[in-house]
């Protein structure tokens, strides 16, 4: 984990509202694995006043990719950086993603609106272990979508305008009920809704999965304990999104 | 060479720069971020007897410069804080200041008595701010009798400096500042949070899961800044400044108004090296105006008209 | 169409967004930039009995997200507010409510027994955020039987609406609605300012001439809302929320969290036509949410939990 | 006076840390004379919270323009505008200088630092008005100075790097010994100890002389009550910086 400013390499909108920033550091990129995220002071300014999380959406050299929805004041003013700004960022942090287990085969990618960030890097690690991979990927309409660096890729839209018309858990759910995957096991972003219905499809099935959460969270490294995620058993009550997260067994917790 | 060293009630800190209670969680989450021992002491977050869960989410909201919590004093409790963080915090070469929380006076004795034998820990903070089970849940923090109390009752058991930290959210905060003088505390800590609130207008829900939580963050400032002045005023026993304190000028500001040190909170979520940066730029301060001891800071308001600060019409 | 009109102890507001006192004038300062008649009142600046010249500068400073002030009501007097700028409020169509400020409970009687021939003056609002010179001039506001006291006097000498503006700078502002509720008070306005400061580390002089001074502005939302909230529940009179309200969102979250209406302060210096903005904008949220009534927002907050203010850890 | 939003039509630095920034209002163009101020609303951000005031430089068909130095927030952003922008404008407001009395032949123009802003303008209304026009300008160094659109001028900085080493009230000085002016009168605008230095010179000279005052404004149009400026004598203590000035007259104000 390391704290620097990071020269910004560019920005640009790939889907409606929706940005991808790249900024360079060799430290980051080389260490953070799928489902970690950064956090990113947006501005110097105290409005807003904390740091936001985004999850790591590509590397490449020292080039570290994340995308966005502008939706308040942090998202805004990213989207407005240039080429040679320099931003405050902390990362790698998060628990990534248990990609490397022996216990499947076959990973089903699932994510919904935004919930896309970090699979493009899961994706490309995924296939050079040589997993399978099939993607199901949700949105509002097709201008939302981003379907880019994806592999075997299934798509649903609220509006119909492309593929599945209605939600990708939907969309995933007739997929399984078709085909038969080499033990499979989900990994899902997007929101909660979302998650809560992927992880009783799981469970239902009996795959395993895991989801990455979304939250507020006032640090991003586990000293302000704002971000607390409920256990389903366990002696403590709650453990932290940000250090013992964001992604999880949704076995171990209350979504 | 710029003094910057402090005593506080016999024990020395090495500057007058600490990181709040609650905002730091026990010294040893940002090892990577930050360097504790550039710091004038830790305080930790707040420990009671038992282990706290803490409230259920939502807990942070941010505000406009400012963030709202309701952490409900999530913590380890303080056997577990004795077993497996102290260790760490006798290796680090900063004064450690064990904060304490309570629902009752005797459990307060009860989580000194458990410290006191512990050399690691340099020194108690007192969090009032904390709802007395016998009186419905009243925080002991809004009676200047309990509070006084208390800080009686844990005189009578320690040596080690005791401060009292105090909530802005009474009408005045002098009177409590007194009232701890005069019951035997060594300083006092000026602010905690501010109550407020936040509300979700689409869904008409509270953020919070408590609905009230505690403000903070560079909004309250000003409101610290005065709460400051008005105890620095009222006591001769060293008060320690917080509230939206994110860089040395702040701090600066702070000493100037009265406070002896100062705590850096919410602005360890932002930077975990906060502390070590304003300890720093206090020092290069008093380089280009010529002070020779951050001393001569404290309390040099220069306020040539003496209106108080509840006499003044607005 | 929805109905946003509202009565106020049986003056009728055409809506719910009023301009707060000492940050409009007297009504007629702005009539290039805003249109008053599409608020439901204006609140005028704070009248005493004699001229205030008002206090030397530096009178304002910005902090973050907020504003200082000491302008120390500086105000024309009500013999002169009667004489030059009734004529004009005469002629609006939106209710007009005098703001008293008084240094003894006498002046208090003697600024309204003036005001109350004047069919123009719908409603007073009572200001007791002001040093009382018979107690060394520690404020009204935070003592509790004279707040009450100067309802009981004021509410024998007028059947208009009488309205008591709370200070937030008191350990529990319920007590002082109940206690005005009890003293005949019509509604209740929460906040005023909160007390705060700001200093010049360079000069190391206070930036005000008054040294504290009241803090507004979106900082100090989250803090009006809390109180809101505490006062709409420990009393049936309406409460007028305010502080930190920029837009319609804000205003509605103070609606939910249990005003009656609300008062536009601080925002008026950046737009004065920020009030009729927020009543437009307030309807437009009750069309996209199926509101027929404003008033089924008000205290309409969703607290499953019922933790209350002053009950939680945090 | 009007309220609006106004497109940026350039920004451009013109000195060390100095932007000159051009706006689209054919309103304000029109009715705003000498010694007048625009206030800007920088963000909609809410820090900076309140609006800020520029004195209007220079005028131009529908174009307005204002000069600032980047000091804190709201000029930081309003140098980062860009052509095409809006920005939220009230102006114009304030007294302007009273520049068309017949007790003066010669206007002598003075302006410390950023305190040139009002020159242009004046000059260029001046000349208009068929007065003789004479102009000096102070800065710390010659980097800092701005000398377009004066006429007559006569140049101070404290380090010598440009025309007179000193302060431009001691130049002012010299040149009122040296030559004599055919009833002159002052227009001073700078820093507050230039004011009074050159207010005392008037005075000392019998010289009739208006300053533009400087100083916090809370709203810039008369409502917050934030802005006194003291009465040497009358039966009001305090009048508005805003409202009643920000250009006075040195015999009515304490300076
Ligand atoms: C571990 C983690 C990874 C994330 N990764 C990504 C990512 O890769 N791409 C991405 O676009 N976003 C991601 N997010 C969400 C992102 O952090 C928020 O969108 C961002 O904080 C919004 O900031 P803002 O200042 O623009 O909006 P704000 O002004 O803070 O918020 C605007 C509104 O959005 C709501 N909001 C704020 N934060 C969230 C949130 N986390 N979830 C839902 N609503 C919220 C607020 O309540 C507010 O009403 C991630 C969040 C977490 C916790
Ligand atoms: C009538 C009037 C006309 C003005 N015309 C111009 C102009 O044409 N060009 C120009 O560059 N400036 C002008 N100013 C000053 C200008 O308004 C300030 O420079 C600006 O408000 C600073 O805003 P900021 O957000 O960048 O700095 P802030 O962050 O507000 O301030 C940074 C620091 O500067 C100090 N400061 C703030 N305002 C002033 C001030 N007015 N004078 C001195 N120090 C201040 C603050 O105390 C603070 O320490 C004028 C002011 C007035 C009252
Ligand atoms: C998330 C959070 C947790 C806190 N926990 C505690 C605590 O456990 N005990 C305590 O005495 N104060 C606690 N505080 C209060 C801070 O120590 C400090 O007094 C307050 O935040 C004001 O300072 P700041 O504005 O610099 O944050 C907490 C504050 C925050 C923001
Ligand atoms: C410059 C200024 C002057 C004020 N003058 C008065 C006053 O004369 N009387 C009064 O009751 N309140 C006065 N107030 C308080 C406001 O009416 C309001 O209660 C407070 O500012 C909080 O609201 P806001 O955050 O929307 O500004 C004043 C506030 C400001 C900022
Ligand atoms: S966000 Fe601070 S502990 Fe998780
Ligand atoms: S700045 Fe508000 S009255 Fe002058």
């Amino acid at each position: 984990m390391i704290h620097a400013f990071c020269t910004v390499l560019d920005v640009h909108s790939v889907a409606q509202n929706i940005f991808v920033l790249a900024f360079s550091s060799d430290t980051i990129s080389a260490t953070v694995l799928p489902g970690q995220f950064v956090s990113i002071r947006t501005d110097e300014s105290t409005t807003p006043l904390l740091r936001r999380p985004f999850s790591v959406y590509r590397t490449k050299g020292e080039r570290v990719e994340i995308i966005f929805n502008v939706i308040g004041k942090g998202t805004a003013s990213l989207s407005r950086k240039h080429a040679g700004d320099l931003i405050d960022i902390i990362g790698p942090l998060g628990v990534p993603f248990n990609l490397f287990s022996e216990d499947y085969d076959t990973a089903l990618l699932m994510g919904g609106g935004l919930g896309v960030a970090p699979l493009p890097i899961t994706t490309e690690r995924l296939l050079h272990a040589g997993k399978s991979v099939v993607t199901f990927l949700g949105s509002r309409t097709a201008a939302h979508l981003v379907e880019t660096h994806l592999t075997n890729l299934h798509v649903a839209t609220d509006d119909g305008s492309k593929g599945f018309r209605g939600n990708v858990v939907e969309l995933m759910q007739n997929v399984l009920d078709d085909k038969r995957f080499q033990k499979p096991k989900f990994f899902v972003c997007g929101p909660t809704a979302m998650l809560r219905a992927a992880a009783n499809v799981a469970i239902a099935r009996s795959i395993a999965c895991e989801v990455s959460l979304e939250g507020p969270m006032g640090c991003g490294f586990g000293i302000c304990q704002g971000c607390p995620v409920e256990l389903l058993h366990g002696e403590r009550k709650f453990v932290l999104m940000c250090k013992d997260g964001p992604t999880f067994d949704v076995r171990r917790i209350v979504i | 060479m710029i003094k910057t060293s402090f005593h506080l009630a016999g024990i020395e800190l090495k500057n007058r720069v600490l990181v709040a209670s609650g905002t730091y969680g026990y010294g040893d989450d940002c090892l990577d971020l930050a360097n504790v021992n550039r710091l004038g002491g830790i305080i930790t977050k707040s420990l009671s007897l038992k282990p706290r869960d803490g409230n259920p989410p939502t807990r942070i909201v941010e505000t406009p410069s400012g963030m709202l919590n309701s952490i409900g004093l999530a913590n380890i409790g303080v056997r577990k804080f004795i077993a497996d963080k102290l260790p760490f915090l006798k290796t680090v070469k900063t004064a450690v200041i064990a904060n304490i929380a309570a629902s009752t006076i005797d459990e307060y004795c009860e989580v000194l008595d458990l410290l006191e034998p512990e050399d690691a820990v340099d020194a108690y903070e007192i969090n009032v701010s904390c709802p007395n089970v016998k009186e419905g849940g009243l925080s002991f923090g809004t009676n200047c009798e309990l509070t006084a109390e208390i800080t009686r009752r844990l005189r009578t058991r320690t040596r080690k400096p005791l401060i009292l930290k105090l909530t802005p959210n009474v009408t005045h905060i002098s009177e409590f500042a007194r009232a701890v003088e005069g019951a035997g505390a060594d300083a006092i800590s000026v602010i905690n949070t501010v109550i407020g609130m936040a509300v979700d207008a689409k869904t008409r829900r509270p953020v919070l899961s408590t609905i009230t939580g505690g403000l903070s963050g560079p909004a309250i400032k000003p409101i610290a800044l005065a709460k400051v002045y008005e105890t620095s005023r009222a006591v001769k026993i060293p008060v320690l400044g917080i509230g939206g304190i994110m860089n040395a000028t702040d701090a600066i500001e702070f000493l100037i108004a009265g406070a002896s040190a100062v705590q850096v909170g919410t602005a360890n979520f932002i930077d975990p090296a906060t502390g070590q940066h304003i300890a720093d730029g206090i020092q290069q301060f008093c380089e280009q105006q010529h002070i020779s001891d951050v001393a001569s800071l404290v309390g040099s308001l220069d306020a040539s008209s003496d209106v108080s600060v509840i006499h003044s019409w607005l």
